[in-house]
């Protein structure tokens, strides 16, 4: 290093040499990806041989559908149940390792099973027991409920979403569970046991407590889940109801549709996927810095 | 307002064994402090005393009844944790609150009651403050704010102290010293410094390995300390092998000491101490009892001079305050009164 | 030499065959990217098609997909990327109708080979004979030598004898609706666009047609048909698929089920949730009863009566094939009669080449490489064989469907065939 | 308790009764005809003579994985550690800024992001590369690994470095012989996690490696995209699940979930 | 063995100023203490002459020579942190022969300097143990000797007692006294604890706000504080308010006392300054300039007892050894000799 560089300075640029490599991938990739992504969207696509830029026609026409607020609706839906359930199992699930219970070490080596295994082995787990075809319908049959497996109530492939929200909560409760309990572990017992000589029972040590304590765990791995959800495109393609679909099934039924414009209408739903994911992200982070900031601890 | 008892009680987790068997009373209105070392079970007894933790075996007693079968809400005892424990996403008033909101009283009382306890230990004007906004100190006093509103019968304290800087530190004991006369509640507070014990407490119970090894006025114990693991505890530093003589002698090292001794019998293997503040030193022999000696090392810390004497084949460490500096080296002449002597049984 | 200069030399006939061989052992691979979804398929591929090519010093690189829009995307992609012959990734697909089309219109395609290859002498080239006609058009579109027929398939449906008395069969559209109205629920069919799909929705407009002319009129390319006329042609077949629509599997509560894909049709035909199964398959039956996947009683029946279509898909070499040479040596062998042969055994795919070309044992080897069909003749297809629509106007009808019939659409089926002809002419 | 075990647990039984079936039709319990029956007729290998041949793929498609996974891992931690350390100790304009930037990837889809690099990536001709997939698959892998390492590093002070130069260690062997041994547990945690992610993403493999590259998930896709399961699928399916146990049963040696779980807890 | 220098050293971060201007001079081999309260600067001066942060302005040198280019490797200082620093994933060994193995020494000549200081801080038997295996004394010998096997020209420790118990620091406060005696190097040790700074230092800088506020041997800084900051830093307790009269006398609420003062003049407002412990409680009246007074609080400390007296309109703090017990509210006599009492100036 020179001598007249001052110190400050150096620390500068020794720092965006460390924030270099991350920063590139970002930017380069995912960055270029999502710029790219909003210029298709915006009419350019050289390569299709259009270049309308700037062209808001496609979103115009895609949110002029109601279609369009249908699939939105629905992915929400999905991901909204899916998220709550997993939450409150999660929760429920971490709560009950933070106690001392027979059998404690080999529950912990279950109950992070789904999380090990990808989203695939989970469809194929919800097509196999939840089908009409499937285990559930066979026992319902086996007791004599039902005699054929079309009446069995229709749990996959409905607009209902059943099937999505099942493979959602299985793969991600453990998710959630881990969050939770790796937080609740971090907060101890001190403020609970506190409460509880203050006079307070469970219900109010859980909802005045613990919970406010552990909510920022919470919500952050909600939001992990909810996002993924929005955009998670294999489980409502093979378990989803069909037409009308969730966004990511509607983006990828562009893409392989014959026309090419389409496409370009495909990268339009793909950056609305995008921007409703952006949005609730940066809804929660401004919330939880107002939070932070409120709370002295920033 | 509740004597508290304990009998025979013990407590293990799994194998290991964290109270032997701890016989206490402690009396109604008293401040009784828990000494003793890092793991010797003191945050076990609290614990239990409050309901968070299960005897493996023994009773407790409050006010003559067994609180076994009642729960840690029922206890009415109030517990300020080593490390406070406050609600970090409640403010401080909230946090003060908390006991009496989900008591389920109305809003205007609880509002004057914080009001008021806020008043008492000095932070009114922190109240809208979180904890993560506040010093040590501060977060002490909330904490003991936040048990004393629900008035508790038992108040326990397991080591508030122990995080806070020396100066603060005598400051708040001297701020709970004066709150517990001033409610004359029953107190029972855990630390490991002695310093501590003996400031704030009517009584102190020294707890070694689960077991009970000494339990009164803390004069008491500092005077006439029970066994020999007390007397170090205690800090104290002349502890001097001996061998009891004719009543009222000792051989020991230093000589034959004249000190009365009512147990034990001739020839029994003891140990004398003499607390080092409590010897004379001089420059000129004064008596024929006197000890001779030369200072070896000498101590300065402000208000006080430690002296480290070479007489005869021991060390004896003399403490006298610095109002006068005697030099290394010099002969100097021991005093040890016998009043100021205690005999310690093997 | 050039990749572009050896295309010039081989289309222009200038290349011996040994010339092509030895350039391909020099290129060494070749990629050949098909449809994955058929286990029995890629052990063939894997244990007949690779040693056969390395025998020829090539090494064939099978590279399974699921969607052959995906091969076809990727090769307009790298076009579009300035990548041309010997720099792109695809050297051979399985390939036919819209997909097609599409590479022929995007100028995807290797050019006119397939005559040149030296296995071309067991398909039928003469216009004239019209048994070639699925050799030189793919769903009504000219093939024009740019890709080689390399199996031939017949839209079959098969029952469920266990729970379907025989002379309840349905023979025609009418019927089928008749039975679905005793039988609730019983069928669907697979969701256009998929090429299955949209054979369905095919075949009920040859059978609506107004003018009782069947599949003909679909045969012109879109350019030659107004969009009036289309519609008048197609809207009653469509109308009576709107109005089977509640007749469908979960069609009396939810809405209607169409499946994605063939393999869930294939589950709900073994579970008896329904009791048809169609699908291009002359032997869906015996392979799906040598496999476990259709129940033990399924047989195969004739629906629609004169209206079973019938067409052949092909392997084609795109634009821009990495290895030209090793691509032309892969199809050439592809139609070799062992490599149909064997392929016939192994997966029940009929033979993509056509017998009355070849020597009679080789013909004979053909014939007993067939699985055999269940409860039907190779005579009873052939007379109820038609011919698929052209691609262009599939494109149309697929997009009315979605519109009619998925999306619920209010507007008519002629303005929505208008709308169609005006996207799709972009 | 025992609810949840079953919930988790339960679905495998079925799956692996129908990875030994041949005809498993409703409303049977157990399969009415066994694989092991037919095996011997068949003249096609089935259920699991098929999985467990190449011609399923598998043994690539698992090698493909684990060899994605390790490398993106690798590459991961080696970028992640110095920002991580940068997000940790250093306060500067705009840190907020690129803690939402890098908080993104878990937010926006896979497919918005999938479908985009497609085009990009045919152009510079990276799709279906090993190298494009790898590159694909460092974008969900960041935002995790950088929480978990940003956390160990928060929790690590600087007196643990700097005590090592005052004794006269260099920066590399600061590193190498204080910073990175001590970071182990969230380097550990934070490695199992991007495996984990890596060896779970379908959707960007599947569009950028073109089928060309093969992994566990993108061979099960195929398998079951049609929502439908035979014992093929079964039996893949439950190949697939095995590296995930055995990651199981490695993070349950290696680290507690304290270390695991601390990255999401703010 | 080296002189360290500071000469108007300032460091600020950001806009936030930790140090405004500091001057001190170490010399060759003396223990200094930094004696100052949290966040006065105490860390930032070590850091600073360590090298880990660099000076915003000023000089650092040592035995005259600047060394503002010298990188931390290459200033052969040595400094135990607060809280100690120790390397988790190494045992105790290989956390002290660090220092050695990085500049690559031979492993014989490596084992045998360890095993050397291993002794000198009495740890050989816990040679093969990890950090999180040792109490919190032992961890601190570790840091020290990990710290001198490097033979550091500068030793700074960092508030090293800070951590441990009442008991244990006073063992540790003479073990490290001892060895700096022993090895003679230059050591700076840090610390917010008057009574340390006393025992151990040759002298102590008391520090302010990131200013000097005075230098000296402690007894110098402990009888005459040169400010009342520095005053009641050191736990001055009296401090009365006066004016000073004729040579020798001052006016205060405790009437006119005796007392030599040399600075200032007639009339000025000054503190008097009178220690607790040097003041002599008496309960009978021996002179006519003893002050009448009553006992109104009372603590017991173990080896000294603590009064409060009401003198007049003001209170005076007594401390005596604990030999007798003066009732609470008994009438008392102070005496306070001229000798013991020291003016501050305003
Ligand atoms: N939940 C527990 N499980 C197992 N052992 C425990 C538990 N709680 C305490 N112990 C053990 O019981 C003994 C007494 O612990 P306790 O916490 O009461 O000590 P303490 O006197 O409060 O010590 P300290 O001064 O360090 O707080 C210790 O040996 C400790 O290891
Ligand atoms: N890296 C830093 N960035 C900003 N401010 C700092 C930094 N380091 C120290 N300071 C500030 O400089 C001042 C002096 O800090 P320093 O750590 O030297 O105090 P200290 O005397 O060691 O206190 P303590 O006794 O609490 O350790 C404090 O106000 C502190 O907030
Ligand atoms: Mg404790
Ligand atoms: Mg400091």
């Amino acid at each position: 290093m020179p001598p007249t560089t001052s110190p400050d300075a150096r620390a500068r640029l020794w720092r965006a040499a460390q924030l270099a490599p991350v920063l590139s991938v970002l930017v380069l990739l995912f960055g270029g990806a999502l710029v790219l992504a909003l210029a298709q969207s915006l009419g350019f696509a050289p390569w299709f041989g259009v270049n309308t830029f700037p062209d808001p026609s496609y979103f115009g026409s895609l949110w002029g559908s109601a279609d369009f607020w249908v699939s939105l609706g629905l992915t929400l839906a999905y991901a909204l149940a899916a998220t709550g359930l997993a939450l409150i199992l999660g929760t429920a699930l971490a709560l009950a390792l933070v106690r001392a219970f027979r059998g404690q070490r080999l529950y912990k080596y279950i109950y992070k099973l789904p999380l090990m295994i990808p989203y695939t082995v989970g469809i194929a787990l919800a097509v196999l027991m939840l089908g009409n075809g499937g285990m559930v319908s066979r026992l319902a049959a086996f007791v004599g409920l039902i005699d054929s497996p079309g009446e069995f109530p229709r749990i996959l492939n409905t607009h209902y979403g059943w099937g999505i929200i099942a493979v959602y909560v299985w793969k991600q409760t453990p998710f959630v569970a881990l969050s939770v309990y790796a937080v609740l572990l971090g907060i101890g017992r001190d403020t609970s046991e506190a409460a509880a000589i203050l006079g307070a029972n469970r219900r109010q040590i859980f909802w005045r407590v613990t919970l406010p304590q552990i909510l920022p765990g919470i919500v952050s791995a909600a939001l992990i889940c909810f996002a993924f959800n929005v955009g998670a495109f294999e489980a409502p393609f093979i378990l989803g109801g069909g037409y009308p679909d969730t966004l990511p099934v509607v983006a990828w039924r562009y893409f392989n549709d014959a026309d090419y414009t389409l496409q370009i209408q495909g990268m339009a739903v793909v950056v609305s996927i995008a921007l409703v994911a952006g949005l609730i992200l940066f809804a929660w982070l401004a919330l939880y810095r107002w939070q932070e900031r409120r709370m002295g601890r920033r | 307002m509740t004597e508290v008892q304990l009998r025979s009680v013990a407590k293990r987790f799994g194998d290991e064994v964290a109270i032997e068997a701890l016989d206490l009373r402690i009396p109604d209105g008293e401040l009784v402090a828990l000494l003793g070392p890092s793991g010797c079970g003191k945050t076990t007894t609290l614990r239990m005393i409050s309901g968070l933790e299960t005897p493996s075996a023994g009773q407790i007693l409050f006010e003559g009844r067994d609180v076994s079968g009642v729960s840690v809400q029922e206890r009415n005892v109030g517990m300020v944790f080593q490390r406070y424990a406050l609600f970090p996403h409640m403010t401080v008033e909230k946090n003060v609150a908390f006991g009496l909101s989900i008591r389920g009283l109305p809003k205007s009382e609880i509002a004057e009651r914080v009001a008021e306890i806020l008043g008492v230990v000095q932070l009114s004007e922190y109240r809208k403050r979180f904890p993560s906004q506040l010093s040590g100190g501060q977060m002490q006093r909330v904490a003991i704010a936040r048990t004393l509103i629900t008035e508790p019968d038992v108040l326990m304290m397991d080591e508030p102290l122990a995080n806070l800087d020396t100066g603060l530190r005598g400051e708040m004991r001297r701020f709970i010293r004066e709150l517990q006369q001033r409610l004359g509640i029953t107190t029972i507070f855990v630390t490991h410094d002695q310093v501590e014990a003996m400031e704030l407490a009517d009584r102190v119970a020294v707890i070694f390995d689960g077991r009970l090894a000494q339990y009164g006025a803390p004069d008491r114990l500092y005077r006439k300390p029970a066994s020999l693991n007390v007397a170090r505890f205690l800090g104290a530093t002349n502890l001097v092998p001996g061998r009891l003589r004719d009543p009222d002698l000792v051989d020991t090292p230093l000589g034959t000491l004249v000190c009365p001794w009512r147990q034990g019998q001739t020839g029994d293997a003891v140990h004398v101490m003499a607390r080092s503040e409590l010897i004379d030193i001089g420059t000129e022999r004064t008596a024929p009892t006197d000890i001779e000696g030369r200072i070896i090392a000498r101590e300065f810390f402000g208000a006080t001079v430690s002296y480290s004497v070479a007489c005869q084949n021991t060390h004896v460490n003399v403490t006298e305050q610095a109002r006068r500096m005697l030099e290394l080296g010099a002969p100097v002449w021991l005093k040890l009164a016998p009043e100021h002597m205690w005999i310690i049984p093997e | 030499q050039d990749a572009a200069a050896f295309r010039d030399a081989f289309l222009a006939g200038e290349t011996g065959w040994p010339a092509v061989e030895a350039r391909a052992r020099d290129e060494g691979e070749v990629n050949f990217y098909y449809w994955g979804g058929s286990d029995l398929l890629n052990v063939w591929v894997d244990s007949m098609a690779v040693p056969a090519l390395a025998t020829k010093g090539v090494t064939l690189n099978p590279i399974r997909i699921t969607s052959t829009k995906d091969v076809v995307d990727v090769i307009l992609a790298e076009k579009a990327a300035g990548k041309r012959l010997g720099d792109g990734s695809v050297d051979v697909l399985w390939v036919n109708g819209e997909n097609f089309a599409t590479l022929k219109v995007q100028d995807g395609l290797f050019g006119s080979f397939a005559q040149l290859l030296p296995t071309s002498a067991n398909i039928e080239w003469n216009a004239e004979d019209p048994r070639s006609l699925l050799n030189l058009r793919d769903f009504g579109v000219e093939t024009g030598g740019a890709e080689m027929p390399w199996s031939g398939e017949q839209y079959v449906c098969a029952y469920n004898g266990d729970t379907v008395e025989e002379d309840a069969l349905p023979a025609t559209f009418d019927q089928l609706k008749a039975y679905l109205t005793e039988n609730p629920g019983r069928f669907t069919y697979v969701k256009p666009p998929h090429y299955l799909g949209n054979t369905f929705v095919q075949q009920a407009v040859y059978a609506f047609n107004p003018d009782g002319t069947g599949a003909e009129p679909f045969q012109q390319n879109r350019d030659d048909i107004a969009p009036e006329e289309l519609a008048r042609l197609i809207a009653p077949g469509l109308e009576y698929l709107k109005s089977l629509e509640p007749l469908l599997l979960n069609g009396s509560d939810s809405g209607a089920r169409y499946p994605e894909d063939p393999a869930a049709i294939d589950g709900m035909f073994l579970n008896g949730e329904v009791d048809f199964n169609c699908k291009f398959g002359i032997y869906a039956v015996s392979t799906g009863l040598s496999t476990g996947t259709y129940p033990e009683a399924a047989r195969e029946f004739i629906f629609p009566e004169k209206g079973m279509i019938k067409n052949k898909n092909y392997l084609a070499i795109p634009a821009n094939a990495p290895n030209p040479a090793a691509a032309l040596v892969l199809v050439d062998w592809m139609t070799t009669v062992d490599a149909q042969a064997t392929k016939l055994e192994a997966t029940g795919f009929p033979a993509g080449i056509d017998g009355w070309t070849l020597e009679l044992s080789d013909r004979a080897a053909l014939e007993s490489a067939s699985p055999g069909l269940i409860a039907l003749t190779e005579e009873d297809l052939e007379a109820n064989a038609v011919p698929d629509t052209n691609a262009t106007l599939v494109d149309v009808i697929e997009a009315v469907w979605l519109d009619y019939i998925e999306r619920d659409s209010t507007e008519g089926i002629e303005a929505l065939v208008q709308r169609a002809y005006e996207t799709l002419g972009q | 308790m025992f609810l949840i075990a079953g919930f988790i647990l339960g679905p495998f039984l079925p799956l692996i009764i129908q990875s030994f079936a041949f005809r498993w039709a409703w409303p049977d319990l157990l399969p009415g005809t066994w694989w092991l029956e037919q095996r011997e007729k068949s003249p096609i290998p089935l259920a699991w003579d098929y999985v467990l041949s190449p011609y399923s793929r598998i043994w690539e498609a698992t090698l493909n994985t684990v060899l994605i996974g390790g490398i993106v891992t690798a590459i991961c931690l080696a970028i992640c550690l110095p920002a991580a350390k940068v997000l940790a100790r250093d306060r500067f304009r705009g840190k907020s800024l690129l803690e939402f930037g890098l908080s993104l990837p878990l937010i926006v889809p896979e497919t918005a992001i999938g479908i985009a690099l497609l085009m990009m990536f045919i152009r510079l001709g990276l799709a279906g590369t090993y190298t494009g997939i790898i590159i694909a698959h460092l974008i969900p892998t960041i935002p995790y690994m950088i929480r978990m390492l940003t956390s160990v590093w928060q929790g690590l002070g600087r007196e643990f470095e700097e005590q090592a130069m005052i004794l006269g260690a260099s920066r590399w062997q600061v590193l190498r012989l204080v910073t990175l041994p001590m970071l182990m547990p969230g380097v550990v945690a934070g490695a199992l996690f991007s495996f984990l992610v890596s060896t779970n993403i379908f959707l960007l493999t599947f569009l950028l490696g073109q089928g060309k590259i093969v992994t566990l998930p993108t061979l099960l896709f195929s398998k079951i995209s049609g929502g439908q399961i035979d014992a093929t699928g079964a039996g893949i399916a439950l190949i697939v699940t095995v590296p995930g146990i055995a990651m199981l049963l490695i993070s349950e040696r290696f680290l507690r979930e304290e270390a695991f779980g601390q990255g999401f807890g703010n």
